[in-house]
């Protein structure tokens, strides 16, 4: 296992390069420069000159490259050109809130979706599969910024049960992670009705049925657990989801994030700060697909016997 | 009878692994060699795994071997260019063990039985007629030229995919297990077609299966495989010289439950084909194993005119057996 | 007897699949159910186990008696505690059969502890003593293991050893070795006549090999459409077959001592369900056909020796 | 509900445009919230009749040649490390803005003499009697220098000190900033009626992104006032029985730009034709539901500048718009629309992504197709839209500008700012004349106003921009929890008149 | 069409899910085409003596802050939202197609760099791609639509890949190689068509999950350049009208919600309808 962990790990220095020269030439070719944004009215040209030069903004992108890789290498990720701090700093600050909201959204949709999954697949072709289905399906079809609004004035204007907005406290999670993770409901119970129903139907099951195991220990010991498999392979390759999709969200509930950091930044073309985001969402994303594969394998002893 | 299929040392290898994981060898296919005359039925058995439908798919150069030659005749395949390869595929066909999926799901029989010409770029005089006489040929009803796969039964499936194979006339016809997952009576209607088709066309049959009994009634010539090897080549009624095909014979049912008899028990597992024994692959299971046979592999070596057996210690050397044997009933 | 099954219908919305089925199996007696693709033997079994309307079927007409009762409307908790208990069942696959992300001694434990009330580590004692009977070799690091680190024949008889585990007294073979390889196959037939024998057990064997029937089962039912058309001794059945369909199954089977060419084929096509004939539905391919076989269907008539058969020029004989 | 759970304690939501300033250090901040200016005091004070008042300041005099500024400090002021203010802390601080972003607004300062403890004097390299208007400016705060030079980088982020009447206590970037009364406090401005210590005991100001959240928080009482209510909510907020209300004078236009380098634009005509066709008043009533005044020069109001000559403010004016195409050439077509020598008279508009600006930008096609222009609207971010306009790739663009003071015609029309700020390309030597007399010939306050003024009105004569709106401030508070001066002072609700908010009961 | 891809299309109709949901996508379809005649006023028609007026008799779905008609801003925005998450959707299909048949059937190096981007396209929030694509492309549809057409690249190329991979060893495959077949006949006669079903589908439900992006762009202004309507734009027009006149906003979310549903719910059907005959071909 461990030496599989590894081998994946070494895999990942080209994929690390390829994505940071896509990220660094992305940003580049999206019109406008930052220095607009630093200057304000009455600045003379010299100044524009003069922070251009500090920033390297006036050499050529090849060179730019070149030298924020160098830095990248010995852990530097750069220094904000309009917040004027540290890119890790900045990310430091903004990560925990995406991954409070994007772990509480992730545990809701996928608890949530995988028990409407199995009830659904438990009752399937009935009534009760009908409702449970169209009711995930409802929950998606809402656009989140939407739901978010709606839910502010439900729970929280209404009722008073939560604060309206804001990152202090489990409280006010409640309702972003609802918002968040709504969609994902949708997602994950369809992919668990999908593989309950497939196990199901498979001969170890009806042997499992033929022993005369109750039907809800079968479905629940048995069956879920392969369904799951797939469930942790979709999950997995969400991981960037989690830490930076959650950005209209967090425009409603005025909650920090890296998502919002990432916009804000690309907003104002804050060229280190866009790079060292989407360089982390995207190392986060493959190293996401590592541990998705990683639990894959843990989960299935096939698997594990293949790649021990 | 001239020769129509020469198999020379044909070997093949699978490979698993790559970049970072620990490389395995797994040989489906060593050291094979027979020869096929014009007009024989040359039957392979042997058991799921041992590497018949590999066999198979060499000779019809399907994949590349990794070793040996396989000439068709008189020409060598790995000679020939691609497109050559293409054109020579019209004179040796494949029939399938599956009629299930031997069929595209979305093609008509009528389809099914042109797409032969189109491949080819051959145009048949009237495709009607054609389809028709194709479906007369094996015994169906033209008028189900029209259904889907999925509209017929197992043999009639069966049918169309013999029919595929003959409609470019080919010489030889490879037959990979083409009633194993038909019923019995649907068997001895697709054999018996066989039989005819071989007859009224002269055909050429490598005639793969599992069933031992089947084999010995419908071929002239059996090869025994065992792991990817053959282990003994008899004339179709002879006594089996081997100990594996020995055993191969006690463990198939006869259908009469007066000839109910001993069923001689085989030790030990099939030995994984990545970690092959150095010497003779049965010697774990073999009830008459020395050490010779665990450490030296035994080659084809003849028994009597026409039947060789790759064994130390053959079966018509000694005739007694000392096996361990159990009544059934 | 342990089990009786009379005139079951089995239906699934409209149609009838199998219609009457009957039969019967004894202590220590072997029964073998043969009949090709689609004749109704599985769903029999299905039946049996009360598991049908798992697959959205159920009994339509007829009786299964087990040992006494009616296992018809039987509620389900009652059939629940016979399941793996009393009847236990073998499927064809031993492949799919095992649960491959568990280990494989949890999966025999299960039902003992289920029905026979056994600990956790009373469960295991039984579990490997029963794998030692099945002669599996080195059965406490075999328990340890996951179904894919077994072949094909180990796995049959985990599967086998599963059955057992809840001490049953019918044991339910669903083609227990069409999967396997014929060494194999022959060695796992072997231990399950032996069972019947040792453990007086009921045992089922539903095969559509003649061999097997021939060389392992006591009684035979022959299954045709969704029907019994033949139910006899074996030895019976073999040397006189009586229905038309049995004869003829009987002469397709290649033997080695055989011409080539002389085997012989039932004519025709199986038809499918949803075009069955009126009448017997052999009666396309039937070489004896009458008038009226094509218009009446021919009740399987047991007799007092438990034999019958299903056809009209049959019994006229 | 943190703001109802002390009886002193208050949280107020940031204005939409103070979101997402990276830290509270003044002299390095591009942007800054009214945070600053609660932890900083400025020498100055700016009222919202743009009149200016002493704070650390007591009294300031200029030469008559405009060249020396005096400043008298007020004695008796700590900063929050325990500090204390006095003409060196002047002398630290004016040199520390040296290349920063910032460093324009004491550019014309040569140097800071001591004269004594409490009297500095700034030598300047030029006449700037636009220094005191800096002076007020939030960005000159003045920093605890002790505080500065030991925390770096960290200087507002982590912790920040200054002689306001708020002490810093912590900082969430993005989130929310929390303040604490200074109970040493007794220097309050003129312009507070609270000169000591604030009511507030704990301050909490969050940056609230999207405006219906903000509102939705202000009715629940999880804020207790919006420093900056969005014109679009405004008839929604006063429909609320426990919501009250003040405003401020606008702080900026609204307007549509021109580039005079791009055709049709480069003729006066078309221009003036186009001005005219802008209905001032419908967009009040529709975009800005009645909020805010009509705009018909381009300064604020409260600005004396903006008092030019009535007949030249840009009115509109269909019909005479409608003649000035006609004899431009512009025929009308089948359509409706105008072209000329079957060149048709179709314009991009380019507007920001914000409601605003897209609705003001749909409004506004919809008044031009009446004169027969056609007119596409592309919406872009405001960096893609400043990039457009330095590249000078627009045709029309809706702009707001937010700066009080007149000088920014100087940023907008010198010909020193060409192609940016000044997009519109205008190039010619009276403006460039009249703007170099309003720049730097104005020795006094009175003479610059005159200045500016004719300025603006050559501007103006040249139709270099349509004036469209003027908006104005607006707060909106909860008054079950607090109470707020009926007055607001300032140019902006911050120190001077959070001083003086009382927390309710 | 081919025979039974038909039929399979007939049998989802004839179920009650896919029936109603049919009729309705059919309806919407018919108003997107004929929206110019359908809608009562023209859909940029300003009038700002009406402003934000609740539904009526004039306006049956009211008015919008320029008094424009709610009603035909929405028969036009269904063009609008239709065309763009169809244009999408075809796009990333055909590409997801040929890169996934690609991968698929030859494999090796090429496959497995590609999938490793498409994956990383695939995890990457969508909204993230979206906003930097509109800024790079420029404003408008196109952005947008290109934006939607990446995000769900990755999904049609996973399933094509996974499809061709799994048919590429079915046995009539093989049987078609042994024929002397060329790769182009593989591919075109065999696998594509037979990959074509589970593709379509997936498709299908996605068109109703790229209207939702569409109006989740719309949010950050991006997409339909105004006054041009989309039920995106229309629904995030300033949330401030939820406050003012909820009618703007609900009508369209409205639209959308059911559109959506009704997509997925006739996905559905199709699907069992597909799943039937995949049944019956075991038999
Ligand atoms: N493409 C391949 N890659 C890796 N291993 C392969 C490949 N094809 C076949 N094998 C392996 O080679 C061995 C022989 O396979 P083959 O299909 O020839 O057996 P067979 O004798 O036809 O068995 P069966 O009776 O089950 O059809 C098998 O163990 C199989 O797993
Ligand atoms: N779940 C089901 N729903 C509807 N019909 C079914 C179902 N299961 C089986 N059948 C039908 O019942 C008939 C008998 O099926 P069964 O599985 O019992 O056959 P079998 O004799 O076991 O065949 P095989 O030898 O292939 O296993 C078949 O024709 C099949 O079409
Ligand atoms: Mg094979
Ligand atoms: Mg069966």
């Amino acid at each position: 296992m461990i030496g599989f962990t590894l081998r994946r790990l070494v895999l990942l220095l080209p994929v690390f390069f390829v994505v940071s020269l896509v990220v660094f030439f992305i940003i580049h070719l999206v019109p406008g420069d930052p220095i607009d944004n630093l200057l304000r009215a009455g600045s003379s040209p010299e100044q524009r000159l003069q922070i251009a030069a500090k920033y390297g903004l006036d050499r050529s992108l090849v060179e730019q490259y070149f030298t924020w890789m160098g830095r990248l290498l010995s852990g530097d990720l750069g220094t904000s050109i309009i917040q004027g701090r540290p890119v890790s700093a900045l990310i430091a600050r903004n990560l925990p809130f995406s991954l409070e909201l994007g772990i509480a959204a992730l545990l809701f949709s996928t608890l949530t979706g995988i028990t409407a999954g199995v009830i659904a697949a438990s009752y399937q072709g009935t009534r009760v599969d009908d409702v449970i289905t169209g009711f995930i399906l409802l929950g998606s079809t809402v656009p989140s910024f939407w739901l978010g609004l709606l839910l502010i004035l439900v729970f929280a204007v209404w009722l008073g049960w939560v604060p309206v907005s804001g990152a202090r406290g489990w409280s006010s999670l409640i309702l972003p992670t609802i918002a968040a993770g709504l969609g994902g409901i949708a997602l994950v119970a369809r992919v668990t009705r999908i593989a309950m129903i497939e196990t199901s139907r498979q001969d170890f099951v009806t042997l499992l049925h033929a022993k005369g195991l109750p039907p809800f220990i079968i479905q629940l010991r048995h069956v879920l657990r392969h369904a799951m498999v797939p469930v942790v392979t979709i999950l997995s390759l969400r991981i960037g989801w989690v830490l930076g999709g959650a950005v209209t969200i967090e425009y409603v509930f005025a909650r920090p994030g890296l998502g919002s950091l990432l916009i804000r930044a690309l907003n104002q073309r804050d060229y280190p700060l866009v790079q060292g985001c989407l360089l982390m969402l995207a190392m986060a994303v493959i190293i996401g697909a590592l541990i998705g594969d990683i639990v894959q394998a843990a989960m299935d002893p096939r698997q594990r016997e293949v790649r021990a | 009878m001239s020769d129509l299929l020469t198999v020379n040392g044909l070997s093949r290898r699978f490979s698993d692994g790559g970049l970072f994981r620990k490389r395995k060898v797994f040989h489906a296919v060593s050291d094979v060699s027979f020869t096929l005359k014009q007009g024989e039925i040359l039957g392979v058995v042997g058991e799921s795994g041992c590497g018949k439908s590999t066999l198979a798919r060499l000779v019809l150069r399907l994949i590349n071997p990794s070793e040996g030659q396989v000439q068709f005749d008189g020409v060598d395949m790995a000679s020939l260019s691609r497109g050559d390869m293409r054109r020579l595929r019209q004179r040796m066909q494949l029939v399938f063990q599956d009629p299930y999926s031997a069929i595209d799901p979305r093609y008509s029989v009528r389809d099914a039985l042109l797409e032969p010409y189109r491949v080819q770029g051959v145009k048949p005089k009237s495709t009607d007629e054609t389809v028709a006489s194709l479906l007369d040929m094996v015994g169906l009803n033209s008028s189900l030229a029209q259904s889907y796969p999925h509209q017929l039964s197992g043999g009639q499936k069966q049918r169309v995919g013999i029919a595929r194979a003959l409609a470019l006339n080919p010489s030889l016809v490879v037959l990979d297990e083409p009633t194993a997952s038909l019923d019995v009576s649907v068997q001895a209607q697709i054999v018996a077609l066989l039989e005819r088709l071989r007859q009224e066309l002269g055909l050429t049959y490598l005639f793969i299966s599992h069933d031992l009994g089947l084999v010995r009634y419908f071929c002239d010539q059996i090869l025994v495989m065992y792991l990817g090897r053959i282990v003994e080549v008899m004339p179709s009624g002879a006594a089996p010289a081997h100990p594996y095909t020995r055993a191969l014979l006690d463990s198939t049912f006869e259908p009469d439950p007066k000839r109910r008899r001993s069923i001689t028990r085989l030790a030990g597992e099939i030995p994984s084909g990545y970690d092959l024994p150095p010497g003779c692959a049965f010697a774990n299971r073999c009830p008459r194993v020395t050490d010779l046979c665990r450490q030296v592999l035994p080659t084809l070596t003849s028994q009597a005119s026409g039947h060789q057996a790759a064994c130390h210690h053959p079966l018509t050397a000694v005739p007694e057996l000392a096996v361990e044997q159990r009544s059934v009933a | 007897m342990l089990l009786d099954l009379e005139m079951l219908r089995i239906r699934f919305g409209a149609f009838s699949p199998v219609d009457q089925v009957t039969l019967s199996v004894d202590r220590g007696q072997i029964l073998g159910i043969v009949g090709e693709s689609g004749s109704g033997k599985s769903l029999t079994a299905t039946a049996i186990m009360g598991l049908l309307p798992r697959i959205g079927g159920q009994v339509a007409a007829g009786t299964i008696r087990f040992d006494g009762t009616d296992l018809v409307g039987l509620p389900e908790r009652e059939m629940r505690r016979l399941r793996g208990g009393r009847i236990a069942l073998i499927t064809q696959n031993p492949m799919t059969s095992l649960d491959s992300m568990m280990r494989i001694g949890p999966q025999i434990d299960q039902a003992a502890r289920l029905h026979l009330g056994l600990s956790r580590s009373a469960a295991r004692a039984r579990s490997l003593e029963l794998m030692a009977d099945l002669r599996i070799p080195d059965p406490a690091s075999v328990y340890d293991l996951f179904p894919h680190q077994l072949s094909g024949g180990m796995k049959q008889r985990i599967v086998i050893a599963m059955a057992l585990a809840g001490d049953p007294e019918l044991l339910i073979a669903d083609e227990p070795t069409t999967a396997l390889d014929v060494t194999v196959q022959a060695q796992i037939v072997q231990i399950l006549v032996d069972l019947a024998r040792q453990r007086g057990l009921g045992l089922i064997l539903i095969t559509h090999d003649m061999g097997v029937v021939a060389q392992a089962c006591d009684r035979v039912a022959v299954m045709y459409c969704g029907r019994v058309v033949e139910l006899a001794e074996v030895d019976a059945l073999f040397e006189h077959p009586r229905h038309p369909y049995t004869q003829a199954l009987i002469r397709c089977i290649p033997r080695h001592d055989m011409a080539r060419g002389t085997m012989s084929a039932i004519p025709g096509i199986v038809p499918s369900a949803a075009a069955q004939p009126p009448g017997c539905r052999f009666n396309p391919r039937c070489a004896r056909v009458a008038d009226r076989c094509r218009v009446e269907i021919p009740e399987l008539r047991v007799g007092a020796s438990g034999n019958g058969v299903a056809c009209h020029v049959a019994e006229a004989a | 509900n943190s703001a109802r759970a002390s009886e002193s304690e208050a949280v107020f939501a940031l204005g939409n445009a103070e979101i997402g300033a990276p830290h509270h250090d003044p002299i390095r901040a591009t942007l800054l919230s009214t945070v600053a200016t609660l932890i900083y005091d400025r020498m100055i004070e700016q009222d919202a009749d743009q009149s200016y008042h002493p704070h650390l300041a007591e009294s300031w005099e200029n030469s008559a040649d405009g060249m020396n500024w005096t400043f008298k400090l007020r004695q008796g002021v700590r900063f929050h490390d325990g500090e204390p203010f006095n003409a060196a802390t002047i002398a630290w601080w004016i040199p520390k803005f040296k290349g920063s972003v910032n460093e324009y607004l004491v550019d014309a300062v040569d140097r800071v003499e001591v004269v004594d403890d409490y009297t500095v004097r700034f030598v300047m390299k030029r006449a700037e009697p636009n220094l005191i208007y800096n002076l007020a400016s939030s960005f000159m705060g003045i920093p605890s220098p002790k505080a500065y030079d030991a925390a770096g980088d960290n200087f507002g982020v982590t912790e920040a000190a200054g002689t306001g009447p708020y002490k810093f206590e912590s900082f969430a970037v993005g989130q929310e900033t929390v303040l604490v009364a200074n109970e040493d406090y007794n220097w309050g401005s003129d312009l507070s009626e609270n000169k000591g210590a604030p009511y507030i005991k704990r301050l909490t100001l969050r940056e609230i992104p999207d405006a219906s959240t903000a509102f939705l928080e202000l009715k629940t009482g999880g804020v207790g006032l919006l420093l900056g209510v969005p014109d679009q909510f405004l008839p929604q907020l006063q429909a609320e029985e426990t919501l009250g209300f003040r405003s401020l004078p606008g702080f900026g236009i609204t307007y549509l730009a021109f580039n005079t380098l791009a055709e049709p634009f480069g003729d006066v005509a078309v221009r003036q034709a186009t001005a005219l066709a802008v209905d001032q008043s419908a967009i009040l009533k529709s975009v800005f539901n009645g909020v805010g005044l009509e705009a018909h020069q381009f300064l604020i109001s409260t600005l004396a500048e903006s008092k030019i000559d009535p007949k030249l403010e840009i009115r509109h004016d269909l019909a005479k718009a409608n003649q000035l195409l006609d004899a431009a050439g512009w025929v009308r077509d089948g359509d409706g629309m105008r072209s000329k020598d079957s060149k048709p008279l179709k314009v991009k508009l380019t507007a920001q992504s914000e409601t605003a600006f897209k609705r003001t930008a749909e409004i506004l096609q919809a008044q031009l197709k009446t004169i027969g222009m056609d007119v596409e609207i592309e919406i872009f971010d405001s960096t893609t839209i400043v990039d457009q306009l330095k590249k000078g790739q627009h045709q029309l663009a809706v702009r707001q500008y937010g700066w009080n003071n007149a000088d920014i015609l100087d940023w907008f029309f010198s010909t020193t700012n060409i192609p940016y700020p000044n997009s519109s390309g205008w190039q010619d030597e009276k403006s460039q004349e009249l703007r170099d007399i309003a720049m730097q010939q104005s020795k006094t306050l009175d003479e610059r106003v005159a200045n500016f003024r004719k300025y603006q009105e050559n501007l103006i004569g040249n139709f270099l921009f349509v004036p469209i709106h003027e908006p104005i401030l607006n707060y909106a508070f909860n008054e079950t929890l607090l109470e707020v001066p009926e007055k607001l002072r300032g140019t902006q609700l911050v120190q001077a008149t959070t001083v003086d908010i009382k927390v309710v009961g | 069409m081919s025979g039974h891809r038909a039929l399979a299309l007939l049998k989802a109709v004839s179920t009650f899910k896919g029936g109603i949901s049919g009729a309705f996508l059919l309806l919407l379809v018919i108003g997107a085409l004929f929206a110019p005649w359908l809608s009562p006023y023209p859909y940029d028609q300003q009038d700002l003596g009406i402003m934000n007026q609740a539904p009526s008799l004039t306006h049956l779905f009211g008015t919008d802050e320029f008094g424009r008609d709610v009603l035909s801003r929405m028969i036009t925005g269904a063009r609008t939202s239709l065309s763009v998450s169809i244009t999408a959707i075809g796009i990333s299909v055909l590409l997801g197609l040929v890169l996934g048949a690609t991968c698929g059937y030859f494999g090796g190096t090429f496959d497995r760099v590609v999938m490793t981007v498409i994956d990383l396209t695939w995890s990457f929030p969508e909204i993230l791609i979206a906003l930097m694509l509109v800024a790079i492309i420029g404003p408008g549809l196109e952005g947008v639509v290109i934006a939607i057409a990446i995000a769900y690249l990755a999904q049609f190329t996973r399933l094509t890949r996974t499809q061709i991979m799994s048919l590429k060893s079915e046995t009539y495959v093989e049987a078609t190689v042994s024929l002397g077949a060329g790769h182009t006949h593989i591919l075109f006669s065999h696998l594509l068509p037979n990959a074509l079903a589970p593709v379509l589908v997936a498709a299908m439900l996605a068109t109703g999950d790229a209207i939702i992006l569409e109006a989740t762009l719309g949010f950050f202004g991006l997409g339909a350049q105004p006054p041009t309507p989309s039920w995106g734009a229309m629904m995030s027009s300033g949330t401030a009208q939820l406050f003012i006149a909820p009618w703007v906003i609900l009508l369209p979310g409205l639209a959308v919600a059911l559109t959506v549903v009704f997509i997925n719910l006739f996905g559905d059907a199709v699907i069992a309808a597909l799943d039937v005959r995949a049944k019956f071909r075991e038999a």
